[in-house]
């Protein structure tokens, strides 16, 4: 083996056993079909996120569609012109519709992995560590348990322009609690755990023990909240929007729906309710249903059975 | 700062900065800051940066329908906008610190406050320099004059003259754009009730005015006259209360000095004559007979006490009223003077109308009024109070002697719209919580009226049930977008006339409004609804092709991909030239400037 | 001084110090926030400088940003949460309205959700892959993972607006004129309006609860002391009891600290449903920045998840005979 | 009479992806009042009988077929409700693992008056009594009925059981393990226990184990079972003194015995059957050395022997004499005789000198202000040995006293509190400052449990290789060192294992690569906790063989710590007792177990069973349970439940050289042998 070829080779490894712990992580998918049913719609969700915006057919903000006469289409419903209708204003529900999957899209899944990653750095070093860092970081948890989320997040929004990295950075900030507790506590079991002594007793460093010993046990709990953590930041984010406090810039699906409860639409645009609506529940809940049937596969105590 | 597209070298004449950033051009008493809050520069044959303009989706549905309307228009210029929609709040707080805009445009409806249909200094003296409003840094020094000196004209028709002209300077130099006065609409039930009484500003519903209520007549046996509203009052202290509900709906409860008819015509109240016997001193006579609701009468004790208790306790909502009285002094039990502190055009058509008077026997005894919230409040007004729960409802039942339901008073201040009959008992405003319950308890019947603006579309949508109508007045609240003067862009007329002319308004109101707004003669801040109304303001038209003409006569020049880009070479002197204090309010040619395109 | 005695005064004195950071922290936040009320005032052109200085004296804006903290430190900690900006009235007085709604709504929901769906959930687990089981499972998940506002709107559409069964908003008709809270709570009105968001609410929470139960049963079946409880002939309804009550304590706790963030939790049912409660009071109080208001509302959802997790804490440790009392850590 | 006959059970399991057959026609009786012991390694279907017959299989365990018929009634064709007045009314349980038997919920009284309840029409009061009356019996105090069983011990919730299991006096109890995860002085109690009651009651007892010896001490007849098959049944005296299936010849062997330090147990090499579906061949065909062609097609049947009660499955069960006498002998089962180098003992590489570790106990803040002593658990407290190169040294002692703290701290996992360490001339303090590195490298320690002593996301090569990166040893060819290792310890060919995690290994070659991991930086010293406590006897033995090996071929000195008092003779050079946080009894081990001087050290031998049902053992029994160890009377710890004890020992403590001599010392007044 060449000196170069060597690490390279070393890379391959790395990123195939990586990959290897992946596909046995999501390996579950393919027995549980309801999972499976809440990946593809995930996927399809990560799709119209991406690529979303570009097939809108109209720009969703700007545009206005009017009818053959020239008159601006107002609350139309569904037709050939606007499949899914149109807004009070004559803007098309579906252009809206589209575009409105990449905010949500960005914060779940930013929001999510923040979450997530944050939340697990704080768990394994807390739980690992122990002592004063530990006491500090759990008062830091009961601290931010202790600050209502949806409250704090209003006003902080009131004194910084929302825009959707901000959002994100909010959510991250109150939601991180959740997995770091959960993932601490896993920690401290870990820990316990023979071959962690058996680390130190080769001789390896508090980092080495935590990076390849401990962390990787509690990885799929990491990935657990991780899930919960998209499904939690898109709920956050659509209910801020709703509640005003979105990214005004952007049409996301919270904002849409804003828009057609505040514009006292809801009773007879369901053209417009729905698309928004559907679209956050459906994401939301199979990101749950993944979370959940993974959880069944990792949490050994709920699978005696088996 | 990165330009878009391709700019031009620079190309400067001797003595003549490559680039003008935004600053303050004068002193300026109401702005402490160094610099403003908004950095836009100029810089010789330079792609114009992108824009901002601001606005807040809050303040009214299709706010961001109108932002589209002026981007559309910028962007026909050749120039590139950000649109910033910022949370209300926010965009007033801009006038907290008065620093400056933080956009070059800057666009707000305004509401409509009676005090601003009765006369023009609410809205025209933003012009002024010494106004606390007047964060969008404009100076005109004729306007400037003509403003100070018709404030203190108390002769009507020479200050109409003044007005006037004010309205014309302002207009003619675009001191800011004002687009549309958007009608107030709303939606009735007509079954039940006749003799909606059509108001400027107010519409047939809504609160700043009683006429409606004092004017309904019955079609059935019920005489309780239902409202629903979607904002609530927050407390009964209407002196010094900060929302705006309040305000409106306690003076169903108490009376002014005198009032203001659906013309927007001042006519007598409490106090039924009297005026200026000096340029400081006014003397009035008050109404004799009158009752408080508790049974006391009514004299001009109550008139000094409630000026001097405002005075003492800074009241919020009558501060136009007691502001310029230096002090009250009585001069029979039905005769007041006011001494005011400087000569003031617009207490007898502004300031004593619509002003609320407290009883005296009953406030006296209040340790803090401004922490007072009265059980029930005792006013003279033509309604009395029954009975309040905050966020829920509020009950008033008429005051059966008032003069208000005199059938000929009421010809007299109604005209045409004056109905006779037993009228109303009660009135009763139910808080709704959003529009869609709104139309729905409308078409339900658990209410007769909607005391909210509704949007065209909605009005129809409720209009469609039997016995429910809709109901459209004009407003005289402007909506106005404020240009940033210290931006050397805006600085350049010949600029704000390219921008007023690429801004189609009239097409906004057909697509979006459905006609439910007006369209003012340019730049005009008084509503054609009012008495100080001048008709013959200059109008520059919507015309795109002939903004672009002008800014390319001014010098500016398009790149390859049709951006705008600023004047370079001798024409950049020019335009420096125009944005000099001296100069930025006026034309190319009044500067003897050639044409550069 | 009993071990549990000494975990008590420990975690007390947590609770305490939480309380005044979490206290500190709104108290800055808010602070941070440009504006207030009188904004309005001073836009419209109606006050002068002098005037807002006045104003702002009254409300003890114009002091050291100090001395501001430590009377409002002080106000909050006895309660006194000042006057309302807007509303002229102490905020207490406008809030406690509020906060009695949203308990009416509040609390009975999550005492039904809890029971019920404990229970479903310990069947459901009992019967691991039953239809029922995984039936219960996708549509509690479906509720609980759908942001409540959004099942809101769906049930108002259906039920509201299509089938007219109940009304879409408020607590009590726009016309009922009650007077005291029994009149306005015993009637059949409030019923009518309390219908829909009570089941809302019911079903957003009812996925946690079953969850929980459902796994508690299903990690409790397969193991060895129930075996022994098999073993001695208990009826399969005897072994499901104590299946059940073995996984009690995490639902009680849970229970708990949700009854903490009850507030909080459902401040987007009350503003959807214009229930009058003290979430939405808040928005709407920090649409309208009304500091003393806001200050109050946060300081009790604060203080209640404080409270309710000193009380999962306390209960979790009282109840359970095998956690360790010395107060280590809080889970 | 029969009492309970089981006639061709078959149970399988179903599991995501194929179906485990778990026992596979079964059949053996027992009578009345007799003890009948079901034997096998684990997996071999032993709790999944017992199961089967309480109806207890979970929910993916089916009886196939085959009739359980107790007292003439058929079990299986019983409803739930008839099963449930015959469950615990006739027939008790004893669960497994105690430990979490009981409900953590309830009070172990209240659990078992519920047991009454269940099946008695009985007022409160006389439930309460009877369960008191049951404490008493075996021998918890009464007045702790109303505790939670965490306030309890391992062993004494394992009484509670117990106690539930007589509470109706059943007329069969059957007992799964009923000590095993206890040690040895609380196993031999607990069985005590069970024979004496049951003799009262006159009750059956069918008795599940893995420990011949158990079985060959209390039980009248057994079965042993191997992948689901019974391989051999009959009486004890015969299937144990006689046996003539190759298995049950390997399991006896495989149990080392105490008094037979001379002669190497004998390990079956391989490992249990994959029963993912019917056998077709003799089940232990692969690991049988025997094995013919016969073997290959069939499972053999169960056939009589001429002598009375004796069954054997064996295709060459008439060669059972020959094969029996071929079994002894190591080379049969293709195990290297690795006894014979017996090399030199090197110099002393580890000494300690009255080595300490006591524990802070937490302490109220309150206490801490006050400034008072905190209360300390003297897990270790003054224990002086030490170890030469080739040496292996045995630590025994019960559970508790100290003897992986002991193992920790001379690996300087924990730092010591008190007295001297040195290592290879070196005091520790020259190596915990700064110089540990150099510590870890040279002194490496393998823990006791091979399910959790790896890694679980690494594999062979990461874990083996792990110890290389960290000490920057043999870097260029770390391959090469990994696979010298790997084969070192036995796993052949290495490359087969290199990809694997740990999951795709067994138990015992787990604990290979655990012990690879530590020999992989060749160091001068190992330290042993119990290395082999949670395998299976062959793969105990195995593993025990391997660190004999490697004293002896590498010049280790190893420390090997355990409880099982067998294992230990056979492993090592010299053996230390401790009791308490102290060595009580030290010396050679030959010395120690033909003449132990100790009283304790007497009771821990005589309490291991004896495999050989013919032996008489005398046991010591030992009162109570050791004492707190952060409150230790004074005088010598064991006197509270010394049989010997006189004024003299609760005075003042002795010292280990209170008696014998320099290669054999113990700290007691009273020894065994001076009395003598
Ligand atoms: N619930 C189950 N599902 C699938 N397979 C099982 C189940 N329970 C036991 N088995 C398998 O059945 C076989 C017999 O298990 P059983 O528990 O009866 O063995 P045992 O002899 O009691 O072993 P041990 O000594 O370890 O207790 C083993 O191979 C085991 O893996
Ligand atoms: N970290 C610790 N803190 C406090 N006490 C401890 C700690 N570790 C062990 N002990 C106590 O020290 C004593 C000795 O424990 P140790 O684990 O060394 O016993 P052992 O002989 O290895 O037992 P076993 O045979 O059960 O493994 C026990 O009483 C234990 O409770
Ligand atoms: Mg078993
Ligand atoms: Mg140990």
């Amino acid at each position: 083996m060449s000196a170069e070829t060597k690490p390279k080779a070393e890379l391959y490894k790395r990123v195939d056993a990586l990959w290897a712990v992946v596909r046995e992580q999501v390996a579950f998918l393919r027995r549980d079909p309801l999972a499976f049913a809440s990946m593809v719609i995930a996927g399809a969700f990560v799709f119209l996120g991406v690529f979303g915006p570009f097939l809108a057919p109209h720009d969703p903000i700007e545009y206005t569609i009017r009818s053959d006469t020239g008159s601006v289409l107002q609350l139309a419903s569904p037709s050939m012109d606007a499949f899914f209708g149109t807004t009070a204003f004559g803007k098309d529900v579906f252009s809206q519709f589209l575009a409105g999957a990449r905010p949500t899209l960005i914060v779940g899944l930013f929001g999510g992995l923040g979450t997530g990653a944050l939340g697990f750095t704080v768990g394994v070093v807390s739980g690992y560590y122990g002592g004063w860092v530990d006491e500090l970081l759990m008062r830091l948890t009961d601290l931010t348990f202790s600050l209502p989320f949806m409250p704090m997040a209003l006003l902080l929004l009131t004194f910084m322009t929302p825009n959707i990295w901000l959002i994100t950075a909010i959510i991250v900030a109150f939601l991180w609690k959740m997995p770091a507790r959960v993932v601490r506590s896993e920690v401290l079991s870990v820990r316990e755990r023979t071959f962690v002594k058996s680390a130190r007793a080769s001789g390896a460093s508090d980092l080495r023990t935590m990076v390849y010993h401990v962390a990787p046990n509690v990885l799929p709990i990491g990935f657990l909240y991780t899930a919960y953590g998209v499904a939690w930041a898109v709920a956050a984010q659509a209910s801020l929007a709703f509640l005003g406090f979105g990214d005004p810039t952007m049409t996301s699906w919270g904002r849409m729906l804003r828009q057609v409860f505040e514009s006292g639409n809801i009773r007879v645009a369901w053209w417009w309710v729905l698309p928004p609506a559907i679209g956050i529940a459906a994401i939301t809940t199979s990101v749950f249903l993944i979370g959940r049937a993974y959880e069944e596969v990792i949490n050994p105590e709920i699978q005696t059975d088996q | 700062n990165s330009s878009r597209g391709e700019s031009l070298e620079p190309n400067v004449p001797d003595g003549v900065p490559e680039t003008v950033e935004t600053k303050y051009w004068r002193e300026w008493e109401t702005v402490d800051a160094e610099s403003p809050p908004l950095e836009y520069s100029a810089t010789a044959g330079s792609v114009l940066d992108r824009v901002p303009v601001e606005y807040s989706s809050e303040d009214d549905p299709w706010m961001r329908e109108h932002a589209l309307m002026v981007k559309r228009g910028l962007n026909d210029l050749g120039v590139d906008v950000t649109l910033d929609d910022r949370p209300l709040n926010q965009l007033y707080a801009q006038s907290w610190t008065a620093n400056g805009l933080e956009a070059v445009i800057s666009m707000s409806s305004q509401g409509p406050d009676p005090q601003r249909g009765l006369d023009p200094n609410p809205l025209l003296m933003r012009a002024t320099e010494e106004s606390l409003s007047n964060y969008d840094n404009y100076y005109h020094p004729e306007l400037q004059d003509i403003l100070t000196e018709q404030a203190q004209t108390t002769d009507r028709a020479e200050r109409e003259e003044l007005v006037d002209q004010a309205q014309e300077i302002f207009a003619e130099d675009i001191g800011a754009i004002i687009t549309l006065f958007p009608n107030i609409i709303t939606a009735v039930n007509t079954d039940r009730w006749s003799g909606y009484v059509e108001t400027p500003g107010n519409g047939q519903t809504m609160d700043s005015f009683v006429w409606t209520e004092v004017n309904l007549q019955p079609e059935t046996d019920n005489r309780t006259y239902v409202k629903g509203v979607s904002t609530s009052m927050n407390s009964l202290n209407l002196a010094w209360a900060a929302g705006g509900a309040e305000a409106k709906r306690l003076t169903f409860i108490y009376d002014g000095l005198f009032d203001a008819t659906p013309d927007l015509d001042v006519v007598p109240a409490l106090a039924t004559g009297g005026g200026f016997v000096d340029d400081t001193t006014v003397e009035l006579t008050l109404r004799e007979g009158v009752e408080w609701h508790d049974g006391e009468p009514f004299t001009a004790e109550d008139v000094k006490f409630t000026v001097e208790l405002y005075d003492e306790y800074a009241s919020t909502s009558q501060v136009p009223f007691y502001e310029p009285i230096d002090s009250v002094e009585i001069l029979g039990d039905h005769e007041v003077r006011f001494n005011l502190a400087n000569p003031d055009a617009a207490f007898m058509t502004q300031r004593v109308v619509r002003s609320v008077i407290l009883p005296k026997h009953r406030w006296e005894d209040v340790g803090n009024p401004s922490q007072h919230n009265p059980d029930s409040p005792v006013g003279t007004g033509p309604f009395e109070f029954e009975n309040w729960e905050q966020g829920t409802r509020f009950e008033a039942s008429r005051n059966d002697g008032h003069w208000m339901f005199d059938d000929d008073w009421r010809n007299d201040a109604l005209g045409d719209q004056a109905e006779s009959g037993p009228g109303v008992d009660t009135v009763v405003w139910l808080n709704v919580s959003n529009v869609d319950a709104l139309i729905g308890s409308l078409q339900s019947g658990s209410i007769d009226a909607v005391g909210t603006n509704l949007s065209d579309l909605q009005a129809n949508r409720a209009a469609n049930s039997e016995g429910i109508e809709k109901m459209s007045a004009g407003s005289y609240a402007p909506l106005i977008m404020k240009l940033m003067f210290s931006c050397p862009l805006i600085r350049d007329k010949e600029f704000r006339v390219a921008l007023a002319k690429s801004l189609d308004s009239k097409g906004f109101v057909e697509d979006f409004l459905h006609g439910q707004a007006t369209v003012p003669t340019g730049e005009n801040l008084i509503s054609s609804l009012t008495q100080w109304h001048n008709p013959d303001t200059t109008d520059y038209s919507y015309d795109v092709d002939e903004a672009e003409t002008i800014l390319e006569q001014a010098g500016y020049t398009w790149d390859g991909q049709g951006n705008l880009r600023f004047p370079n070479g001798d024409a950049w002197g020019a335009f420096v030239e125009r944005i000099q204090p001296e100069n930025t309010n006026q034309r190319r040619t009044e500067l003897q400037q050639g044409d550069f395109s | 001084m009993t071990k549990f005695q000494r975990f008590l005064l420990k975690r007390l004195a947590i609770s305490v110090v939480l309380t005044l950071v979490a206290v500190s922290v709104i108290f800055v936040v808010l602070r941070l926030l440009p504006g207030s009320p009188f904004e309005t005032l001073v836009t419209s052109g109606n006050l002068n400088q002098e005037q807002i200085d006045e104003i702002r004296a009254m409300y003890g804006l114009d002091q050291s940003i100090w001395n501001q903290y430590l009377s409002y430190i002080e106000s909050l900690l006895t309660f006194q949460f000042g006057y309302s900006i807007l509303r002229s009235q102490p905020v207490w007085e406008v809030l406690e309205p509020r906060l009695i709604n949203s308990l009416i709504l509040l609390v009975p929901a999550l005492v039904t959700t809890a029971i019920l769906s404990s229970l479903l959930g310990m069947y459901a687990g009992w019967n691991r892959g039953s239809r029922l089981e995984k039936l219960s499972i996708v549509l509690t998940t479906l509720l609980r993972s759908t942001p409540v506002f959004i099942t809101a709107i769906f049930f108002i559409i259906l039920f509201a607006y299509n089938l007219e069964l109940v009304p879409a908003l408020g607590m009590r008709s726009i016309r009922a004129t009650p007077d005291g809270y029994l009149e306005t709570f015993v009637s059949l009105d409030f019923l009518h309006h309390y219908l829909l968001p009570f089941a809302v609410a019911v079903l957003f929470y009812s996925g946690d609860f079953l969850l929980l139960a459902r796994n508690g049963v299903v990690e409790k079946r397969g193991s060895e002391f129930l075996k022994l409880h098999r073993a001695k002939g208990l009826s399969e309804f005897q072994q499901l009891a104590r299946a059940g009550r073995n996984s009690m304590l995490p639902i009680l706790t849970y229970f708990t600290l949700r009854l903490g963030m009850i507030f909080q939790g459902l401040i987007l049912l009350e503003v959807v449903f214009s229930w009058p409660g003290i979430g939405r009071e808040l928005v709407l109080a920090i649409q309208q920045q009304d500091y003393p208001l806001v200050q109050a509302a946060v300081f009790i959802m604060a203080l209640a998840v404080i409270i309710a997790n000193l009380a999962a804490d306390v209960l979790y440790a009282y109840f359970d005979p095998t956690v360790s009392t010395n107060g280590g850590g809080s889970a | 009479m029969t009492l309970l006959n089981v006639e061709d059970l078959k149970v399988t399991y179903a599991t995501d992806d194929e179906t485990i057959h778990a026992v596979n026609d079964v059949s053996f009786s027992i009578e009345e009042g007799v003890n009948y012991g079901l034997a096998g390694e684990s997996g071999s279907g032993k709790s999944t009988v017992a199961e089967a017959l309480l109806g207890l299989l979970p929910r993916n365990g089916t009886v196939e077929s085959g009739t359980l018929e107790f007292n003439g009634t058929d079990l299986t064709s019983l409803t739930d409700a008839e099963r449930r007045d015959i469950l615990w009314e006739d027939i008790a349980y004893i669960p497994q693992s105690a430990m979490d038997s009981l409900d953590p919920v309830m009070t172990t009284g209240a659990q078992i008056a519920q047991a009454i309840h269940t099946h008695r029409n009985v007022t409160d009061s006389k439930a309460r009594d009877r369960v008191r009356e049951l404490f008493d019996i075996v021998g918890l105090d009464p007045d702790r009925i109303d505790e939670y069983p965490h306030e309890f011990s391992g062993g004494m919730r394992q009484r509670v059981t117990i106690a539930m299991a007589l509470a109706l006096e059943p007329d069969l109890i059957i007992a799964d393990e009923p000590t095993t995860g206890l040690d040895v002085i609380v196993q031999d109690k607990i069985i005590d226990k069970i024979l004496e009651i049951q003799e009262r009651m006159d009750s059956s007892l069918l008795l599940i184990t893995h420990e011949i010896g158990v079985i060959a001490e209390t039980c009248d007849a057994l079965s042993i079972l191997y992948g689901g098959k019974v391989m051999e049944q009959g009486s004890v005296d015969n299937v144990l003194v006689n046996p003539t299936n190759p298995y049950t010849m390997g399991l006896k062997n495989s149990f080392p015995e105490i008094d037979a330090e001379d002669e190497d147990p004998v390990a079956i090499p391989g490992s249990p059957p994959n029963l993912n579906r019917e056998p077709t061949a003799c089940v232990f065909e692969r690991r049988c050395p025997f094995a013919t062609d016969d073997c290959r097609e069939s499972h053999p049947e169960l056939i009589d022997l001429p002598n009375r009660n004796h069954r054997s499955a064996c295709h060459r069960v008439k060669e059972a004499a020959q094969l029996r006498r071929d079994a002894d002998e190591p080379e049969t089962w293709d195990i290297p005789d690795t006894s014979s180098v017996d090399s030199e003992r090197g110099e002393v590489i580890l000494e300690t000198d009255n080595l300490e570790k006591h524990y802070e106990q937490s302490q109220p803040l309150l206490s801490k202000v006050r400034g008072e002593e905190p209360d300390y658990v003297k897990a270790v407290d003054g224990v002086s040995l030490s170890v030469r190169r080739s040496e292996v040294l045995g630590i025994a002692g019960e559970s508790g006293c100290g003897k992986s703290t002991l193992g920790e701290t001379m690996a300087l996992l924990e730092d010591p509190t008190g007295g001297e360490m040195v290592f290879d001339g070196d005091p520790y303090e020259h190596y915990q400052d700064g110089n540990l590195q150099s510590f870890r490298r040279n002194v490496q320690i393998i823990f006791q449990d091979p399910f959790d002593s790896l890694n679980p996301r690494q594999t062979v090569r990461q874990l083996v290789g792990e110890p290389l990166t960290i000490h920057d040893y043999r870097t260029d060819e770390q391959e090469h060192a990994i696979v010298e290792t790997l084969e070192k310890v036995g796993l052949t060919p290495a490359q087969k294992f290199l990809d694997s995690y740990p999951h795709e290994l067994s138990g015992g070659q787990r604990q290979r690569v655990a012990v690879a991991k530590a020999l992989v930086l060749d160091p001068d010293f190992l330290i042993c906790d119990e290395p082999a406590s949670m395998l299976d006897v062959s793969l105990k033995v195995n593993l025990l063989n391997l660190l004999r090996g490697l004293a002896d071929i590498e010049d280790l000195g190893i420390v090997y710590i355990s409880h099982d008092l067998a294992s230990l003779m056979q492993v090592s050079d010299r053996l230390a007792i401790m009791y308490l946080g102290r060595i009580i009894e030290q010396g050679d081990v030959d010395r120690i177990a033909s003449n132990p001087k100790h009283p304790y050290t007497t009771s821990l031998l005589s309490a291991a069973p004896e495999k050989d049902p013919t032996t008489d053992r005398t046991r010591v029994l030992l009162d109570g349970e050791p004492p707190d160890p952060v409150d230790l009377p004074s005088g010598c710890a064991f006197a509270p439940r010394c049989p010997k004890a006189q004024e003299t020992c609760l005075e003042a403590e002795p010292s280990i050289d209170q008696a014998g001599d320099k290669t054999h010392r113990a700290a007691c007044y009273f020894p065994n042998g001076e009395q003598r």
